[in-house]
């Protein structure tokens, strides 16, 4: 039996069909979840896609947070299931207090869609064990709130436990403190990334393949335990 | 939807014609206490006052057309009643001034085997094999982008997302064909920061990948740009929907968000010649578009139409229920009862005649068999879509609509959808004509020296409509969907459909400058550059859209270049075997009695059987030979 | 130095889509009774020199050609 | 009928691109001695029943939970 990965579909959620691409091609089964039904459906992890959930209004998450379905996964990442946040899922993890720091307008008050290049900083999490530490990708972005910010006892904290995932190279494309493009829980079983690995896992449609990582990362994880 | 020529009309205040204070319906707020004392135009009143002068001349319609109104009723209308047929024969619903023109397409249309729905639908269907069709169209929105550059291009995202929505397909994909005017002009960047903002927020938020479209910078656009908006979206053949209400007793359901004042600048002038009330005098004449329930308004389409739960679906465009209920009616049984009471309101002042005129975003109308309605509110309600049945469908071959039980609107839908005015409108060569074309490239200097000669490129590879594009395009989000096989930089958009291994190939081209010099060649390059650079990704070009963007109609020199323009793109279809499956007419692009240069802006869609075989723009292979291609 | 609030907000007839996303979404988080949401823009400016007349008008001025945009905002201007 | 201003600035400490991007554009636009701006949120909410300390709580609790996000932000609170 193929492990089962679920996806949140929040009403304004966008990529959710391509996360569970994503999961297809690595290897799982995708398993769709409704924000409105409290119900996980027994999956071995969770993809909070990427999207414009209640249309970003307010705050960018600051809605789709109070989804019945959240406090499910609140108390279930608190258990160790692996949670991948992208770009709005990213945006709800911190709204939900379940990644520290918040995401904020793009220091260029632009949305900006580049195909963008990343560190990966840390290939210890449940979603990264298949990159190298220091290798660097490709993938693209997309967002109009990914400018990461913390308080500096919160920054220090995380660069000094290795919690800082991913870091734009080259360019900071919407002026993320420290050029941070990810971060994840103590445990490491929550990451958090405001890049697409979704968007390069084929080359037909995507500049690279080099986001599958994420995905089948979290396949071995689960094989492992 | 499309563009509201907008009659500028926002300060009525002073002058009331038709204000008649003597009459009066005491007996309407007696039954309804709860509702504040409607003095409504009813259809008794009318027959009672057949005196009574109406603002038809502020709605922007001409004396015989009002005579036209009266003889079809037997009486003078009412004032909802000249709502809706001032809008529903307004230039931009009638094609009134274009019509005699655009027969050339059904006219001249090659033999195609693809073609599912053609002309005058609210998108063409294309079959495109395996199982798939296509339906596309692109649209203009120029007018409310100047007013409000964010929010008019952001409708227009809307507006065509809509169109595509209704002929039940998923859309796909979008692409935006942009003028404006000098970039060095100080309003060119309050207009195309926020038309590119507008267009990038409205259609990211719908996660609809942006694969394409055009920025050209001329000064003739200063003080009108022009903003085309295409959408394309897939379906199964056998599930193509139509704007048609059939089958006495199924219900009319409206769906999406609240009706407010948005767009009727125009009503303002019937509520208040109506009746005297100041807050009615100044409506906004901006749309303003929420994209967020849009894309809930999509999935749960997408829902309702995969469980087969609608006879017939029309989304509200410019003319909002008017054009709904009058062209469902119209193209079903005929008949139509509607209580406009149930209408929700986000302004509960709106007036009987506004509510018809409200241009609203992000509104849809749906016919429903009795059984089937509950399920539909059900899906309307698991994504949180407002959804009410104000009517249902008969067989009187009558529209009728109440207000709070009284009849208010009792007309033929036919004339007022589908028997509006047509014009034949003089035409003749614009007078610089001669001048223009005798000042050919041959007076121009040549570049001398090599020194020249690199000036000369770098003058050109520095020029706005040559330069790097990425200021726009970086604000659009091209991955979303996961099906984006080719888009910038590359000259045609391409996208995967279903699993693949098929896909199809997007351009959109126009080019006012050669269309001003001759308009029947310059139609005709606009299409063969959509056309070749749709054929170069390796796609065969199948169908044609089109948005014809020029000055008033009124005028014969700008009358004539229409005249030439479809001759032209009509002759080429023919020529090169594509049919055109739809477009959109945007007249009165002028600032004062200047028109634009007329800019026929193409879009091409052709099939790619296998989409790993596209190619792409660059030289990508070591050792390759190149060739030079036709003349 | 003086210190300005401008309070810009959608103008009543215009939809005001974030906050009916707000006001829809409350009821759901347990608050009942909220009849109606509407979400604007504040801005804080400081400007050199004293809170006078002068001062004022260069702020009204500024709220209406670059922190409101008039076609569908209003603005509320006042010294602090 | 009570009615209520929620106030939501970013902390002092949160770079605030939009404010900053307003006080650049200022002196292109002929304004100078501008020394500072900032951009927050204002929300304008109406409950049922009288403003009251029950209602002032209600709306406050709306602040702390979902107007305001106190990673990030504070706000203040007023009936009107
Ligand atoms: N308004 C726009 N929306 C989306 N894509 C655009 C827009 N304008 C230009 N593009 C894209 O940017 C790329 C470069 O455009 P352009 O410089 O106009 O190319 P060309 O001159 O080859 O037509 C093309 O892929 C084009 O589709």
């Amino acid at each position: 039996m193929s492990a089962r990965v679920g996806v949140i579909t929040f009403p304004g959620s966008l990529d959710d069909r391509d996360a569970a691409r994503a999961v297809r091609l690595a290897g799982a089964e995708p398993v769709s979840l409704w924000h409105a039904e409290a119900d996980l459906l027994g999956v071995d992890a969770v993809v909070l896609p990427g999207g414009f959930s209640y249309g970003d209004y307010l705050r960018a998450g600051a809605i789709a947070r109070f989804a019945p379905l959240m406090d499910k996964l609140v108390a279930a990442a608190g258990d160790g299931l692996p949670v991948l946040g992208i770009c709005n899922g990213f945006q709800v993890l911190c709204e939900s207090h379940l990644l520290p720091g918040a995401l904020t307008r793009n220091a260029g008050l632009h949305f900006v869609c580049r195909s963008q290049r990343l560190r990966i900083e840390n290939a210890d999490t449940a979603w990264t064990t298949d990159y190298e530490q220091g290798q660097e990708v490709v993938i693209p972005i997309k967002n109009m709130d990914g400018c990461y910010v913390a308080d500096e006892a919160t920054l220090e904290e995380l660069e000094s436990t290795g919690r800082v995932v991913a870091r734009y190279v080259d360019v900071n494309p919407n002026g993320s403190l420290n050029d941070i493009a990810g971060i994840c829980n103590e445990a490491g079983n929550v990451v958090g990334l405001m890049p697409h690995p979704e968007h390069a896992v084929e080359i037909l449609t995507g500049t690279s393949t080099e986001g599958l990582g994420f995905f089948t990362s979290v396949l071995k994880k689960m094989v492992l335990s | 939807m499309t563009e509201q020529v907008h009659t500028s009309v926002n300060e009525p205040g002073d002058e009331r014609p038709g204000a008649d204070p003597s009459v009066t319906d005491p007996d309407l707020s007696a039954s309804e206490p709860a509702v504040p004392p409607v003095d409504v135009d009813t259809v008794a009143r009318a027959e009672r006052t057949p005196e009574r002068e109406l603002p038809y001349a502020e709605l922007g319609m001409k004396d015989d057309e009002f005579a036209r109104v009266v003889e079809i009723l037997g009486r003078r209308p009412t004032s909802a009643e000249l709502a809706i047929y001032s809008v529903m024969w307004s230039e931009h619903c009638s094609y009134k001034s274009s019509r005699v023109h655009l027969r050339q397409f059904a006219d001249k249309a090659p033999e195609s085997d693809a073609l599912l729905v053609g002309m005058g639908e609210n998108a063409g269907v294309v079959d495109v094999g395996n199982g798939w069709a296509v339906t596309f169209k692109i649209e203009s929105h120029n007018h409310p982008s100047y007013v409000e550059p964010y929010q008019g291009a952001a409708t227009g995202v809307g507006g065509i997302v809509r169109d595509i929505i209704s002929m039940g397909a998923r859309p796909v994909a979008v692409m935006d064909s942009l003028r404006f005017g000098p970039p060095e002009a100080q309003d060119t960047r309050r207009v195309l920061d926020g038309v590119v903002r507008g267009v990038g927020g409205y259609g990211n938020c719908l996660g609809l990948p942006n694969i394409g479209g055009e920025v050209v910078f001329d000064p003739c656009y200063a003080a009108n740009p022009l903003v085309n908006a295409l959408c394309v979206g897939v379906l199964r053949p056998e599930d193509i929907k139509r704007a048609i209400a059939p089958g006495p007793g199924n219900k009319v359901i409206l769906f999406g968000a609240g009706t407010g004042p948005d767009g009727i600048g125009g009503a303002s002038v019937l509520a208040s010649a109506t009746f005297d009330e100041e807050s009615h005098q100044k409506r906004p004449s901006v749309q303003v578009g929420d994209p967020f329930m849009e894309k809930v308004v999509t999935e749960c389409c997408m829902e309702i139409f995969a469980e087969d739960l609608v006879v017939g679906i029309q989304d509200l465009g410019a003319a909002g229920v008017s054009c709904a209920t009058t062209e469902l009616a119209a193209a079903g049984t005929g008949g139509m009862d509607i209580d406009l009471t149930l209408v929700p309101l986000r302004d509960a002042t709106l007036r009987p005649e506004e509510i018809l005129m409200s241009e609203s975003q992000e509104r849809m109308m749906a016919v429903v068999e009795p059984a089937k309605v509950e399920r539909f509110l059900e899906l309307c309600r698991k994504w949180d879509v407002p959804a009410t049945v104000i009517g249902e469908v008969t067989d009187t071959g009558r529209l009728r609509m109440t207000w709070h039980g009284e009849t208010i609107v009792d007309i033929p839908p036919g004339t007022a959808a589908d028997e509006g005015p047509v014009y034949e409108r003089p035409y003749e060569p614009p007078a610089d004509l001669g001048q223009l074309q005798a000042d050919g490239p041959g007076r121009l200097p040549r570049p001398a020296t090599a020194e020249d000669l690199r000036n000369t490129v770098v003058w050109l590879v520095g020029s706005p409509n040559l330069a790097d594009k990425t200021f726009v395009t970086s604000q659009y989000d091209r991955f979303v969907l996961g099906n984006t096989v080719l888009a910038m930089p590359e000259d045609a958009g391409v996208i995967r459909i279903g699993d693949g291994p098929q896909g199809i190939a997007l351009a959109t081209d126009g080019n006012g400058r050669y269309t001003r010099l001759d308009p029947y060649a310059g139609a005709q390059l606009a299409l063969s550059e959509a056309y070749r650079n749709v054929a170069t990704t390796g796609a065969r070009p199948l169908a044609v859209t089109n948005c014809l963007n020029f000055g008033s109609p009124e005028d014969p020199g700008v009358m004539w270049q229409f005249a030439r323009a479809v001759e032209g793109l009509a002759d080429a279809c023919q020529a090169l075997g594509v049919p055109v499956t739809g477009g959109n007419v945007s007249f009165y692009n002028q600032t004062g009695s200047t028109p634009i240069n007329p800019t026929p802006v193409i879009g091409v869609l052709g099939v790619h059987d296998d989409v790993d075989r596209r190619v792409r723009m660059s030289f990508n292979v070591e050792g390759t030979t190149l060739l030079l291609l036709g003349e | 130095m003086a210190r300005f609030i401008v309070d810009v907000m959608l103008k009543p007839e215009i939809l005001d889509s974030q906050g009916q996303a707000v006001a829809r979404a409350l009821p759901r988080l347990g608050f009942e009774g909220v009849t109606g949401v509407r979400q604007g823009k504040r801005f804080e400016i400081e400007v050199e020199g004293p809170a006078d007349e002068a001062a004022t008008e260069r702020v009204r001025k500024m709220a209406e050609t670059l922190l409101a945009n008039p076609v569908i905002e209003t603005f509320e201007l006042r010294a602090e």
